[in-house]
């Protein structure tokens, strides 16, 4: 069937689609995305979202590097990644069409705004002459090069708004005409349109007036030949939902764990991408007497939240690698002191400086191992945008439990991107607690340990129970200075038996597809979605294979061992050069392979089972 | 909890034996500080000593309240921290030249500007004890050490300076075996809300023997101690006749009686005056003036835990506040039958 | 080695695309420069940038020199060992108000006291750009930004106040679309045997726009501008009739004409004046006083890297000095055959 | 026969002997050690020597934590470690005699100064009783109880030196006590007494009596029933010695790498124990054109060490463990931008503060792991103080080679340890190249790799080849940044490859003992002596036992794995709580197993000799 042809427009069913917008910084990508995620949610589906921009903030116009992009999959069924090749493309300009097409699935949608092709941004992008005229592109995609600029300035004339401020509603444009591509309700961005722009009513009513002149376009426009309808989910678990980002999960997660803990929470942190979002979520929630202390650097950031550990405040530090980096002095000595906090880590691609806003998974064994001396610390990783919600929450039951700093690791992609989030209901988490002390002050002693191997946690400043802590090494039970060599033996191993103990208390492992057999995959953090994935699959389609997805990497599960003997090969998936690999490894000496991602993105589910594929017939 | 009886200073004494040189500064200020905090009727552990690393910020390990021996230079970080989680302790930050000026610079420098409600001892022995014996950011230039074996070419850094650089609210200056001073200037510096630095000079008998004897020494302690009092004349010398005036906009040190100078061309003391007079007071180098000693100056501001809290109490105030369930439905929801 | 020819502004454009929001105050500051850098009349490969991180950090990239984009707030550190390693180089350290100030401060703070000899430009927009609008050191109180939604209540650093506290020996203010003072300051700043601090006002115009408007604002400009010109009086205002003098020992505004001031009672602008002086300008309050702009102070004193490398001139001087197979040897040796 | 019996003196001639002296702090313990060391060494004995000194500067007289301890072995033949047990203990006080009576060998010589043996003093070390008085004591030891301090007051009065300046002479009464007992001569000490007193000459008279009057007391007071004799060592290599510690011969080598590639050497560095005496000893050879840099913190110097490296300068950071946690943001940096410095690591007992003047090999894992983001750094690791100073050549060798920042891992026991140091004929040392460039300065790309992988190294400064370099990502050859996501995942491989790629140099292993067998021995650093000594104990005694010493720990040496295929069992003796091991089971996917002392002391021979026996007989 020839593109361009008239025809009736068919609707047609299906299972689920990937959508992404791109434009300039400047263009409104993000907020377009997420108007096509909450709508989506909102009707019914499954979705999961991944945001994509540059590290600088409004590169100059035009650029190759400007480019912002927000890609999502939504889905009548259950999903969890944001899919791989998109179905849908909008292109806001030339340089995001250079930096998106490859991605776009063989005979997938594009729609370009044509007014921005022209002499200078082609040039800028790179494009010697106008690929909207190339002929091969329409043999490859379906193409739709429309005026969305002039439509948003001819509708600037009717509401009298300028030029300069109506173009802006060009994404609307764009949105209507998605929504109509796929048969969505414009409801929702309607009311947040005026939320939104409530107090300056021409550009309300021009961008309301885009996003139905959009939408009313693909009606009458006649030059699409099939629009899209993606059921509600129909197999959702009942409840109330909100879409969620992993870093406002994060930030719901840490005001819920303070109260569940019934402890004020303290958040000591400085600035940095992509972890800086749950300072600001942290910020807005002073009601709850979260006290949030912007610090000098990272270094003050963690001694901060140390300090006010030490008072008795359920207490966090955010930050990402370069910060974990400046930080593992001080983390060492929570460690060494036995101070409950958590220390949060949003990993971004590294080394160094790095890919700021890329996201990675590189940062297990800088938590693992980087400290001086022998240091054990938890670690826990979230799975998902949702699940950073219920690590949070985790990390401070380990932390309060076993009055030890723990690490949480999430990651670029999970903090950015987004899913449904079932709300649960308050009375169902967890409590949280940490031994104290109900003795006599006589017989206190700050470093006698409990059956978990922890010591009391006493907030300073508690009458009677006064005593000095530091980074020196303690005499076991009474805390004092000790150089003696045998105590510190001891304590070094109780150091790290206590951690270990964490493991008998953690819940079995869930295997995905088969429980034994040829192939296991296990995986960590923010590649859940795309393993698990790929695994059901394969599975489905008669493979031997399984996953188990880790939360807790400090310690490894207690059964990891037993379920890894079920199976004849062992792969491991990680967004960075091999680091679970290496404890996987060490710890049961299998010969486990890696499949090794390092670009700053997720793993694509047809990555992943190619790869895997590759390994089952090795 | 039991009673409270009213403390002695010996109540203050930990059981840890003390570990530093026999002769070392740190023992007299040990012991001032013990009275001091016995001073302040408030029961031992409302008391929190947080100090970095060093021979002085061993210091807490000796005081029979809460302590935390840190890591070097932090110590102010964790005492914001701990101060903004327990408001209503009486926080101790003690640090020494290289802990507080060397690694620990910006730390100090923040809260001194953002003024924390501590008391920060700074034990000032312009050397490094506890590594024995490198210069430090406050050695004179000039000064051989271990690792400046043809002297150091580093300008020291003044903490007066450097506080009034960062906008401290406070600033006093006290010599380590001073005790009548010691007893007034602590007293002075719990009851200052906000950052209270004090410069104890202190004297390190292995490593640095002897520096600031020009100033200590009793023989000469009348010519080179400038004590200030407030609203009395910068007044100084073995015969109370030399003094401090402007002359040509520049402090200078005058004789009363001559050149036709009198009592009232002399600067009075007045430590809320600002940061133009306290500037005077800082920048008056060992040459040519002699030492300031006291309060150099204390101005009120609000302190900074009790501005955050301050808006914690705003925020709570507001209709739902604080209320899990509404937080975690505060976006667009859906259901799901 | 290439010929060098008289070098233009143009020629100090690298070929990196300059990746700043359209309208940032960065582009004016990136001009100015490349013509300073000019102006030097030095090749090259002898300026050596190094910056830290933030959207003002990028500056390297766009200068066709030697460059170096380091870790956060630690470009002074990195300046130094280049500077020590080759004296020879014009060093530059391009750092914001969060790198420079923030998570910096400390290297600032001893780099201006060690006196290395490097130009320092601190691009003050008193935000963090890169990071998207937190607020920073020099953020007024109350500013409210993505991480203070109820506003500031950390008082904010003064970059004047701070350099005099660290006795740095140069510090200088511009702004950064005022190509005409930027010239001069910039050749005066590369002159300075020293650590030569420039506070450039630099507008972000994205998460800060306007901060400096009451100080560059055309309009007001008369009023709100104090230019400093060495042994002229401060003089400033719409009919120059403003001035700045001494009342009461405080530095105050008064109005040449009006209750029998005349110009002779005004400050007379002295670059070399002393601590003294330099508090009186870097204490200036914008609520009261002018803004001075240009340079605040210059003080001659021995650079650094200048003292260090004489020390090893000195060492090597000395006979048998840098013989490896005599240094194995001191010591006591004994042979065994 | 019965101890305290009168009878003719006779001299035994013994292979070794070990000789712990131990008092106060303020008792010059470590100058009395030292002197011995000198006089043994010079004397043609081989030796090692084990200082052990308490954190504070000089804690309270008589106080069990201000107890100052020096050991020393000396031997007629090859000697590796300090020893195990003394044979004979000096101890100036009763707290001394508390915290060292332990490790004396039954039967060992006992020698106390009485005259310390007071009520306060007893009273400090938390005796009840005089341990003096106590008959068991001269069951199990030789006990001889001395008037030191008297006879040192003695002396002064006779020379006219105060009683206070006259005691302190009591350690040269104890010294020349041993000289005797040792038949030692005494002229180096008279010679070191002369140039050390020569301008006061009260102190050198009084110093000088008392050591001569402690040989004389031996030889007259016919308390001793043995004498002992160690001769002069025979199968030594032929040369020119000196004593050497660990930090002096690090300082040596950092001097002599500069000479070797020609640059001028700079040191930027921020005291810490045990690291400091480094940073002294380097300011001391300005002579060189060493710059040192005594920075504001640790951070501080490591980066204006990258600075001078970036300017061409043979760049260096000395620091411990602390110092290490926060370096590493900086080290990430260096191995992102690529640029050759070496850091160096004299590890000490964590974690945290920990146990600052006592010896551990806990940071390894630190130094592999402890960065964001994949980054790999070459290792290398001294095995005795001597070799300290041909580690520090071989760092640089690497980082000027491979264009890559290089750590040396050292630990205090080296540090502060001493042992005979041939020195080097200096034409017989390597010279250390670094890739250049000499194309034209349009083909110049500074990422563009030779053979090794590494990029040319060109001083910040020179003319026509300046770029620009940072930490963000950088595109393949021209180094400009790049997002892009497969250069992310090639420049990620080639760092990791150029990395491993210094293997393919490295000389082959030298296994001490069986070629192959029942038990393979691997060690590093400075555990090397005890290993060795050990292993050819248990070999000499027809154990199937063999050992490997790594100098390099990254890359690891190529041919380890084929080593360890030929013995049946693998152990990793380790001064932490496992760390080569983990990467030695998770390399080659053997159970090795450790053994791991984490007291903050060396390994004993005879604990080795000991626990290896029993994995030889599991
Ligand atoms: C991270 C770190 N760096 C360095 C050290 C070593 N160190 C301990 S105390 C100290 C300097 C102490 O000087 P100062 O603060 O003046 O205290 P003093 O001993 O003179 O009282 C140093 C460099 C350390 N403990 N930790
Ligand atoms: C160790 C570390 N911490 C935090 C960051 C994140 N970060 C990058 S730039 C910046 C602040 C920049 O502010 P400023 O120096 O004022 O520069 P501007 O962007 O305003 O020019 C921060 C916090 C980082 N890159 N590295
Ligand atoms: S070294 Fe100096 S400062 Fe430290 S305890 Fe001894 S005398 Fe005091
Ligand atoms: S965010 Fe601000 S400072 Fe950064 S480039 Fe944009 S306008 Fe400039
Ligand atoms: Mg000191
Ligand atoms: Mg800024």
């Amino acid at each position: 069937m020839g593109i361009g042809e008239r025809m009736t427009i068919q609707k047609t069913s299906i299972d689920s689609a990937v959508v992404r917008f791109a434009g300039d910084s400047g263009d409104g990508m993000q907020l377009t995305g997420g108007q096509f995620s909450s709508t989506s949610a909102w009707f019914g589906n499954d979705l999961a979202t991944l945001p994509d921009y540059p590290a600088e903030i409004r590169a100059p116009k035009g650029t190759l590097f400007g480019v912002s992009g927000f890609q999502l999959q939504f889905a009548a069924q259950d999903i969890r990644t944001p899919g791989d090749q998109p179905d849908a493309l909008v292109v806001m300009n030339p340089a995001a069409l250079k930096v998106n097409l490859d991605d776009l699935r063989p005979g997938g949608v594009l729609v370009c705004d044509e007014d921005a092709f022209n002499k200078r941004n082609l040039q800028k992008a790179g494009y010697e002459a106008n690929p909207l005229d190339d002929p091969s592109l329409k043999e490859r995609y379906r193409v739709y090069s429309i005026a969305l600029t002039k439509m948003a300035v001819n509708i600037g004339k009717e509401t009298g708004l300028g030029n300069r401020d109506a173009e802006r509603a060009k994404n609307m444009v764009a949105l209507g005409l998605m929504y109509w591509l796929y048969d969505r309700p414009m409801s929702l961005t309607e009311q947040w349109l005026k939320s939104k722009f409530g107090r300056k009513p021409e550009i309300l009513e021009t961008n309301l007036r885009a996003l139905r002149q959009g939408y009313a376009f693909g009606e009458t426009a006649e030059l699409f030949a099939e629009r899209y309808e993606v059921v509600k989910q129909s197999d959702t678990q009942a409840g109330i939902y909100r879409n969620i980002t992993g870093n406002q999960a994060t930030a719901l997660g840490m005001v819920a764990a303070g109260e569940l803990s019934n402890r004020s929470v303290f958040l000591g942190s400085y600035p940095i991408t992509p972890a800086s979002d749950i300072l600001h979520e942290m910020s807005r929630h002073k009601d709850f007497g979260v006290v949030t202390f912007q610090a000098e650097d990272e270094i003050a950031g963690i001694c901060s939240a140390i300090g006010a550990a030490w008072a008795g405040g359920c207490a966090w530090t955010t930050t990402s690698g370069p910060g974990i980096a400046l930080k593992s002095e001080a983390m060492g000595l929570a460690l060494a002191a036995e101070i409950p906090m958590v220390i949060i880590n949003v990993q971004r691609g590294g080394p160094s400086t790095g890919l700021p806003t890329k996201t990675e998974q590189s940062d297990l064994l800088q938590c693992l191992y980087g400290r001086n001396g022998d240091s054990p610390m938890p670690i826990v990783a979230a799975a998902s945008p949702g699940d950073c919600f219920y690590a949070a929450i985790e990390a401070t039951r380990i932390a309060q439990r076993y009055v030890t700093p723990v690490i949480l690791l999430t990651d670029g992609y999970l903090a950015n991107g987004a899913e449904p989030f079932l709300i649960p209901d308050v009375d169902s988490l967890p409590t949280i607690h940490s031994p104290g002390y109900d003795g006599t002050a006589e017989d206190y002693e700050p470093y006698r340990r409990n059956d978990d191997l922890a010591r009391p946690w006493i907030a300073a400043g508690t009458p009677d129970l006064h005593h000095r802590i530091g980074g020196l090494e303690r005499a076991e039970n009474t805390g004092h200075i000790s150089y003696m060599p045998d105590n510190h033996q001891r304590m070094t191993e109780l150091r790290a038996a206590k951690v270990e103990k964490i493991a008998e208390d953690l819940p079995p492992l869930e295997i995905v597809g088969a429980e034994s057999g040829d192939l296991l995959v296990i995986g960590w953090g923010g590649t859940w979605g795309a393993i698990t994935t790929a695994v059901k699959t394969l599975h489905g389609s008669g493979k031997s294979v399984g996953s188990v997805h880790l939360r807790h990497l400090n310690p490894l599960p207690a059964d990891l061992g037993e379920i890894i003997g079920r199976y004849k090969k062992v792969v491991v998936p990680e967004l960075n050069n091999g680091q679970l690999i290496r404890l996987v490894r060490e710890k049961y000496l299998v010969d486990a392979k890696g499949i090794n991602k390092i670009q700053g993105k997720p793993f694509f589910e047809t990555e992943l089972v190619e790869k895997l594929s590759a390994h089952l017939e090795d | 909890m039991t009673e409270q009886p009213q403390l002695k200073a010996k109540d203050y004494k930990s059981d840890q034996e003390v570990r530093w040189c026999p002769g070392c500064g740190d023992y007299a200020i040990l012991s001032n500080i013990q009275k001091a905090v016995a001073a302040t009727g408030l029961p031992r552990e409302k008391h929190l000593f947080v100090s970095g690393i060093g021979c002085s910020s061993r210091f807490p390990f000796y005081m029979e309240t809460w302590g935390f021996h840190t890591i070097h230079g932090r110590a102010p970080a964790f005492a914001t921290g701990a101060k903004l989680q327990n408001p209503e302790s009486c926080v101790w930050v003690v640090t020494g030249d290289g802990d507080g000026l060397s690694i620990g610079g910006n730390h100090l420098l923040h809260l001194m500007r953002r003024n924390v409600d501590v008391q920060l001892l700074l034990f000032n022995n312009e050397i490094y004890g506890l590594t024995k014996g490198q210069y430090s950011p406050t050695s004179g230039v000039g000064l051989v050490t271990k690792s400046t074996p043809m002297g150091s070419i580093d300008e020291p850094v003044s903490p007066a300076r450097l506080a009034l650089g960062a906008n401290a609210s406070f600033f006093a200056r006290v010599i380590d075996t001073d005790h009548k001073s010691s007893a007034e200037i602590y007293r002075r510096a719990v009851e200052h809300k906000g950052t209270a630095v004090i410069e104890i000079l202190q004297n390190c008998v292995i490593f640095n023997d002897g520096v600031f004897d020009h100033i200590t020494d009793k023989k000469t302690a009348k010519e080179n101690q400038l004590h200030l009092v407030q609203g009395e004349p910068l007044r100084f010398g073995a015969e109370s006749d030399k003094g401090i005036a402007l002359v040509n906009n520049q402090p200078t040190v005058v004789t009363v009686g001559e050149n036709g100078i009198t009592e009232a061309d002399l600067i009075v003391h007045d430590e809320q005056a600002g940061a133009f007079y306290g500037g005077l007071l800082a920048g008056m180098d060992s040459q040519t003036f002699p030492a300031p000693l006291g309060v150099l100056w204390a101005h009120d501001r609000l302190s900074y835990e009790q501005q955050a809290h301050e808006q914690v109490g705003k925020a709570k105030a507001r209709p739902g506040a604080g209320d899990l369930h509404r937080l975690l439905h505060a976006a667009d929801t859906w259901v799901v039958e």
